[in-house]
């Protein structure tokens, strides 16, 4: 075995799913059989992700653990690396190590109710934990998901979240900015908007949330207000990583008490409320 | 009837110049080679700065001939600060400025002037005609790169040199190394003498005839001198090259002319080897046999055997002054210590394309008051003219193609460096 | 995939980056066998010019012909790179913009010179949109290799932002400005030359041009600091970039940044 | 534990001994005033009266820039091959450096191991030395004036002979195969290393007037304190600081791809969090866009950060960053600026 912890895996791109404009989904297995074998994650971890030739960056699974075999990642186009990724055509060998970050702490919030706030992006890396709910349902009470974009066209998963607006064993709230003109006839309005008229049993709920650096903001207070206690309140965060493995340096927070990439990027709120420069 | 033939931009060369030459009833009018580089005014920049930023900024004349530029410069406040550097400093300079010689002929005798003779745009279309050829040119091309970055440290621009020595000397593995490499560039320019002996050579009467270089003591075949020497019998001191040089003003053209005594001169290669060329022996001397070049001649083109011979010659001599520095041994040493102090200074070296000065005139605090550069483009760009005219009036018969293309070979023979000329 | 046409230009300047790439003379057939080679006259006769997707030019914009050059080739590129430090910042011909160019063309080439035509010297920035800047004087020969492999795969390339003296530190060179004395400009030019100069124990004059936040003022106040001429500062900064480190010099005359420059400007008082 | 003498006139001949262990790298002269830890090819360049070198030792685990893969678009990734992997002995450490490379174990342990880094820390001997303080250290303050573990050997100088603690296996086997240069410690060398440690002792605490107990708290403190914008006035961003650091750590990776966009390798370069990219992530969000926050984020994260994960500073108080700051930022006086005591 390499001794090289940065040494990336390969992996073929299976299928590119254009979702929103400049964002695609990738769905991704290990070249290597056994590898495909042996892989497992958690909701809420990340991978790093090779294009080969250009660079490397830190990309959220986006599927579920309960589907094994093919990896989902929903990328965003944004620069260096997200370019060369657009470039690849289906069937392209990829690098991938992983996973990494703790994920969410799955075992502690069984039994418990799911509320997931996403806004934008956000929804990716808890689509992971929405779909291990909903696969694992009975371990779960009532699950919730509020989602906010800014408009129709820009709601990732769009097709897959509204054909869970007709479950009844989970309730999907979904929401636009503006509609700015496109076909939607769901909710319009910002995110926290969602909270009015649903009733939580703080004490029993799990939030995990995910958004721009606002959003977070919003988010919080609200639920705060309705009574969570911050160690409930769990969050992803987002920051410039290298490594992946906490060597690097880039991603510490608060004089790098933490490092998003191996004590994140899960943190409940209260692990970084006192903490520096975090929101 | 009035015939004109332009160039617009004269390809292959380093620099922004054209040529224009109108034919009128059979007679050729007016003759014009258009220097269109802009004027960076580098003589005047450097004023008020101290003596020692000096090379570092001149030498941005020119990255082809950046090391003598930067050594010329060197040598002039030497003169002006009274400094005296040590034999092995001087051996290391010189071997630098074979670097460079070694880099610019082969650069120019490979990638600029052969594509003309075998009717092809560039190098890269050499390649695919003459693949071994190119390779041997670019080996020796970046032999002379390596030179100048051993010593220098840097292949264009070396920072390496300072007034009163190096910041850092080579070590004893680095020359060895440049020894072998001169070796093997010896081996590797040994096919291109029968290839240009071949070449086909548009004739013309009557080019200009007064060549100009320095001279070393009289054994000497050398980059140095200690006198002006021309072959119309003049000669001067280093200290007096304005006398021979003249500089002038002309509106066609960003760089000034000069003449010598009303007549426009030749510096290069081919001057060299007209005044000095008896002095050559070993492979130099039978790299002239090889070639069968005979001399004196009139016609420029031959400059660029001339500048064949003297990459044999770079190479052997390089190789020479890398034994010698081995011998010597290569103990480091610091610069000398230079005191600030007011003066005049000249420094003059052949490059490339011929003789270089610099001349500085400094104030008690060592700073600039005047900055004067007389590059040899600017010296050629008279007999540019002359020689051009001599070769379309000698090839009236041929197509606008075919003319524009020899006027063009003569441009480039000069092996001109424009953006030098006009500085 | 169609090879990228490429063109490659001199404005005023000593060629130098074009030079470095000639100087590639190992890759140099690799590379122009990668690319539809549109023009490089330094090299070639066969310029066919037309619509291009990336060019490379080098030198300063001196005189309204390099202008009128610059803006025709910018029309007709996708991409248009600033190689070596006058494009990018000017070069040493921008050291004395403060100087009327009629002034200086009387000195350089007396009265009969009027015809001359000259503008204050200005990089390619200030004229046209530049896509990408390599700097260096010349562009470094790694540098451009990893920028032209990078373009090549449709990449920006990745260049170096760090200054000099994080250079100078991995190569464990002798720090001039602390351990002699010298005026370095090491802590504010931007690496990619692996400290070449603090190497050869000559200081950095800044050929690759500042770093993207330079702290000018703090440099010429430590400078002041350790009893340099005020004259031999600002000359040393607007050696290769004065479009640029002009600011220094307002910025320390005007109101002292920092405490050192406000000690500084004190003892020249005194 | 075994503590033996060496005599100062048999160092040398116990040095050249030492390269039968792997490529001995000891202190040497760089420059005028400078010292490098560079392989010793020529005894007589072994300098024992340095005081610090401009890298720590940390450059032989941790290189400045290295290629950490080999890639090729149809066989992905390789390691390369470690061209620092093989056995080495560093000769002449100071305690300060040596405790430097422990908190650096400490870091590269944490979470994933890196297995690279302990193949070279394990392939290395480190021999130790006492050492001379100047006006820029402050190890006493830093708790690494004094190593118990790190080391092979520990060399004190007490006047015409060294005391030698024997720490591991390794460290007796280089002692066995020289036993004719070592002796017995006799009780004159035992009472002259008592006045000398003693004396040693004292100095450093005469010179240090600092103490960093505070620190986590005071930084919290004085978070949104203008010391950070002064002294961000000053500081160069040079990244000078950071590179000799013996604890810093951060890289870059990057990229490289040839010419043929078939092959290409994957670097690792030292980084560092002053520079304004460092946070900066796609987009242009940075998390640190200001040069003070920048500033202020070393300290975070040395003197607050560091102490909260591992217990204690990341400073060993060697005195690098002090000498080497063209701006002459002095740690000492940014945390007495905190701390109030200025
Ligand atoms: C834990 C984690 C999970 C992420 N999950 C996703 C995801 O599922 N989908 C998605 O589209 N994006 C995700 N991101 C953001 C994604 O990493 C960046 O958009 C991406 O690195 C941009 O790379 P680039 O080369 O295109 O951009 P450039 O701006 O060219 O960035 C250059 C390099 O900087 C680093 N970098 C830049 N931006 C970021 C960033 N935001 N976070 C971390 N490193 C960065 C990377 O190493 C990157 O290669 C995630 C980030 C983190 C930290
Ligand atoms: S020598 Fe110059 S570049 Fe090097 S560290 Fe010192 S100031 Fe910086
Ligand atoms: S050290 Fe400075 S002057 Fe020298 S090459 Fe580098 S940037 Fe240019
Ligand atoms: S912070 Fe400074 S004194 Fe402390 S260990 Fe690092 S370099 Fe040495």
């Amino acid at each position: 075995m390499s001794v090289e912890l940065l040494k990336p895996e390969l992996a073929r791109i299976v299928r590119i799913k254009p979702m929103v404009e400049d964002h695609h989904l990738f769905q991704v297995r290990f070249e290597d059989a056994e590898t495909v074998e042996s892989f497992r994650h958690r909701p809420g971890q990340f991978v790093e992700m090779s294009v080969i030739g250009s660079g490397e960056m830190p990309i959220s699974i986006s599927s579920s653990p309960t589907r094994r075999g093919i990896l989902e990642f929903c990328v965003r186009r944004v620069g260096r690396v997200t370019n060369a990724l657009y470039r690849l055509p289906q069937n392209s060998l990829l690098g991938l190590r992983g996973p990494y970050g703790n994920g969410f702490p799955i075992e502690e919030m069984k039994g418990n109710n799911l509320l997931i706030v996403a806004g934008g992006l956000g929804m990716v890396p808890l689509r992971s934990l929405l779909w291990y709910a909903l696969d694992n349902r009975r371990d779960f009470k009532e699950i919730t998901l509020m989602y906010g974009c800014r408009s129709p066209a820009e709601m990732l998963f769009r097709y897959e979240l509204e054909t869970l607006t007709v479950r009844d064993d989970m309730s999907c709230l979904l929401t636009v900015d503006d509609k700015a003109g496109q076909e939607w006839d769901g909710n319009v309005g910002v995110a926290t908007d969602l909270f009015a008229g649903v009733e939580f049993d703080a004490a029993n709920t799990y939030a995990a949330i995910c958004g721009p650096p606002i959003f977070y903001k919003y988010v919080i207070q609200k639920l705060l207000e309705r009574g969570f206690s911050k160690g409930r309140i769990l969050m992803s965060l987002e920051r410039k990583m290298k490594c992946g493995i906490g060597k690097c340096g880039h991603c510490g927070i608060g004089g790098a008490k933490k490092l998003v990439c191996i004590d994140g990027p899960i943190f409940t709120y209260w692990d970084v409320v006192d903490m520096r420069e975090v929101i | 009837m009035t015939r004109k033939i332009q160039v617009n931009r004269v390809a292959r060369v380093e620099g922004y110049g054209g040529i224009q030459v109108e034919i009128a009833d059979g007679r050729v009018k007016d003759v014009k080679m258009n220097i269109l580089e802009g004027a960076r005014f580098l003589e005047g920049l450097v004023g008020g700065r101290r003596f020692d930023e000096v090379p570092d900024i001149i030498c941005r004349i020119c990255a082809i001939c950046s090391a003598v530029h930067k050594l010329t410069a060197i040598q002039a406040m030497e003169d002006a600060l009274g400094v005296q550097v040590s034999e092995r400093t001087a051996l290391l300079r010189e071997l630098l400025v074979q670097g460079g010689n070694i880099e610019s002929h082969a650069l120019h005798i490979y990638c600029l002037a052969l594509p003309d003779f075998a009717g092809v745009a560039s190098v890269i279309e050499l390649n695919s005609t003459h693949p071994d050829t190119v390779a041997e040119g670019l080996r020796i091309k970046k032999l002379g790169n390596q030179i100048q970055e051993t010593v220098g440290g840097r292949a264009i621009h070396p920072e390496n040199a300072v007034i009163g020595g190096f910041g850092r000397l080579p070590v004893a593995d680095d020359i060895k190394r440049l020894r072998d490499g001169m070796a093997q560039g010896l081996d590797d320019v040994q096919a291109l003498l029968p290839f240009v002996r071949g070449l086909e050579m548009p004739d013309y009467r009557e080019g200009s005839s007064v060549y100009v270089a320095l001279r070393n003591g009289d054994k000497d075949f050398s980059f140095y001198g200690d006198r002006i020497v021309c072959s119309d019998g003049a000669e001067y001191p280093l200290s007096g090259y304005k006398e021979l040089t003249n500089e002038f003003v002309v509106p066609h053209s960003n760089a000034k002319h000069s003449r010598h005594n009303g007549k426009p001169f030749v510096v290069g290669a081919l001057a060299r080897l007209t005044l000095n060329g008896d002095r050559l022996g070993g492979a130099a001397r039978r790299a002239i046999d090889a070639l069968g070049l005979v001399l004196p001649t009139t016609n420029i083109l031959y400059n660029n055997h001339a500048q064949v011979v003297e990459l044999v010659w770079a190479l052997e001599r390089g190789r020479d002054i890398c034994e010698r520095l081995l011998e010597m041994g290569l103990e480091q040493e610091k610069p000398v210590e230079v005191k600030a102090r007011a003066g005049v200074g000249t420094g003059a070296i052949e490059a490339p394309r011929g003789t270089l000065y610099h001349q500085y005139e400094l104030d008690e605090e060592g700073r600039v008051v005047k900055a004067d550069v007389v590059t040899p483009t600017a010296q050629n760009l008279s007999a540019f003219e002359h020689d051009m005219r001599a070769m379309v009036e000698s090839n009236q018969g041929d197509d606008d193609a075919t003319l524009r293309l020899k006027v063009e070979m003569v441009v480039r023979a000069y092996d001109p460096c424009i953006s030098c000329s006009v500085h | 995939m169609a090879k990228p046409r490429i063109g490659i230009y001199g404005l005023t300047g000593c060629a130098g980056d074009q030079l470095a790439i000639l100087n590639c003379e190992d890759e140099l057939l690799d590379i122009v066998n990668a690319v539809d080679l549109r023009s490089f006259s330094m090299a070639s006769s066969s310029n066919p010019e037309g619509e291009i997707d990336v060019a490379f030019v080098e030198g300063a914009v001196c005189q309204q012909r390099d202008l009128d050059e610059l803006k025709e080739i910018r029309s007709r590129s996708k991409l248009l790179i600033a190689i070596g430090t006058c494009a990018v910042w000017g070069g040493v011909a921008a050291a004395r913009n403060d100087i009327d160019r009629e002034k200086l063309k009387e000195k350089v080439y007396g009265p009969s010179g009027s015809f001359l035509e000259s503008l204050p010297v200005k990089p390619l920035g200030e004229h046209v949109k530049v896509d990408l800047a390599i700097s260096g004087c010349p562009i470094e020969k790694e540098e451009l290799i990893n920028s032209v492999a990078s373009l090549l795969r449709g990449d920006l390339p990745l260049l170096v932002s760090f200054p000099v003296c994080t250079s100078c530190k991995m190569h464990e060179y002798e720090c001039l400005l602390v351990k002699r004395g010298q005026l370095c400009l090491g802590p504010i030019t931007r690496a990619g030359c692996e400290a070449r100069c603090p190497g050869l124990n000559r200081v950095c004059r800044g050929c690759r041009g500042p770093v993207d936040e330079p702290n000018a003022a703090s440099e010429v106040a430590l400078l002041k600091e350790r009893g340099f001429d005020r004259r031999d500062i600002i000359n040393a900064l607007a050696t290769f970039a004065a479009p640029a480190e002009k600011l220094a010099e307002q910025i320390v005359g005007k109101e002292p940044a920092c405490q050192s420059a406000q000690d500084a400007s004190q003892a020249e008082k005194e | 534990m075994r503590i033996i003498k060496l005599k100062k006139e048999h160092l040398r001949d116990f040095v050249g001994s030492l390269s039968a262990f792997g490529k001995l790298y000891a202190p040497q002269a760089r420059g005028e005033k400078s010292f490098v830890l560079k392989e010793l090819k020529d005894l007589s360049n072994l300098r024992l009266d340095y005081r610090r070198t401009i890298l720590p030792p940390k450059k032989f685990f941790n290189r400045p820039d290295e290629t950490i893969l080999n890639f090729s678009s149809d066989n992905g990734y390789q390691a390369a091959a470690d061209a620092n992997g093989g056995r080495r002995v560093l000769f002449g450490l100071h305690a300060c450096d040596i405790k430097g490379l422990e908190i650096l174990d400490w870091v590269m342990r944490d979470g994933y191991r890196d297995e690279k880094y302990f193949q070279r820390r394990e392939r290395t001997a480190v021999i130790g030395v006492s050492c001379e303080p100047d006006e820029s250290c402050f190890c006493l303050a830093m708790q690494a004036d004094n190593v118990e573990t790190g080391y092979d050997l520990f060399l004190s100088d007490v006047n015409s002979c060294y005391l030698v603690t024997v720490r591991t296996s390794l460290g007796d086997d280089m002692v066995n195969a020289n036993q004719e240069l070592f002796q017995e410690v006799g009780k004159d060398t035992i009472e002259a290393f008592k006045k000398k440690t003693h004396a040693h002792a004292r100095k450093l605490d005469d010179m240090c007037d600092l103490s960093v107990s505070q620190m986590p708290e005071l930084i919290e403190l004085e978070y949104m304190s203008d010391i950070w914008k002064d002294y961000a006035k000053r500081c160069l961003s040079c990244g000078s600081c950071t590179m000799v650091c013996p604890t810093c750590t951060c890289y870059d990776i990057r990229d490289e791809v040839e010419l043929d966009q078939q092959r290409g390798t994957r670097k690792k370069r030292w980084d560092s969090c002053f520079f304004p990219d460092y946070a900066a992530v796609a987009g242009g969000e940075n998390f640190r866009a200001e040069a003070y926050s920048r500033f202020r984020y070393r300290y975070l994260h040395k003197q607050d950060g560091f102490v909260a994960k591992y217990g204690r500073s990341s400073c060993v108080g060697c005195g690098r960053c002090i000498e080497i700051c063209p701006a002459k930022i002095d740690l000492r006086d940014v945390i007495k600026s905190i701390e109030g005591v200025t």
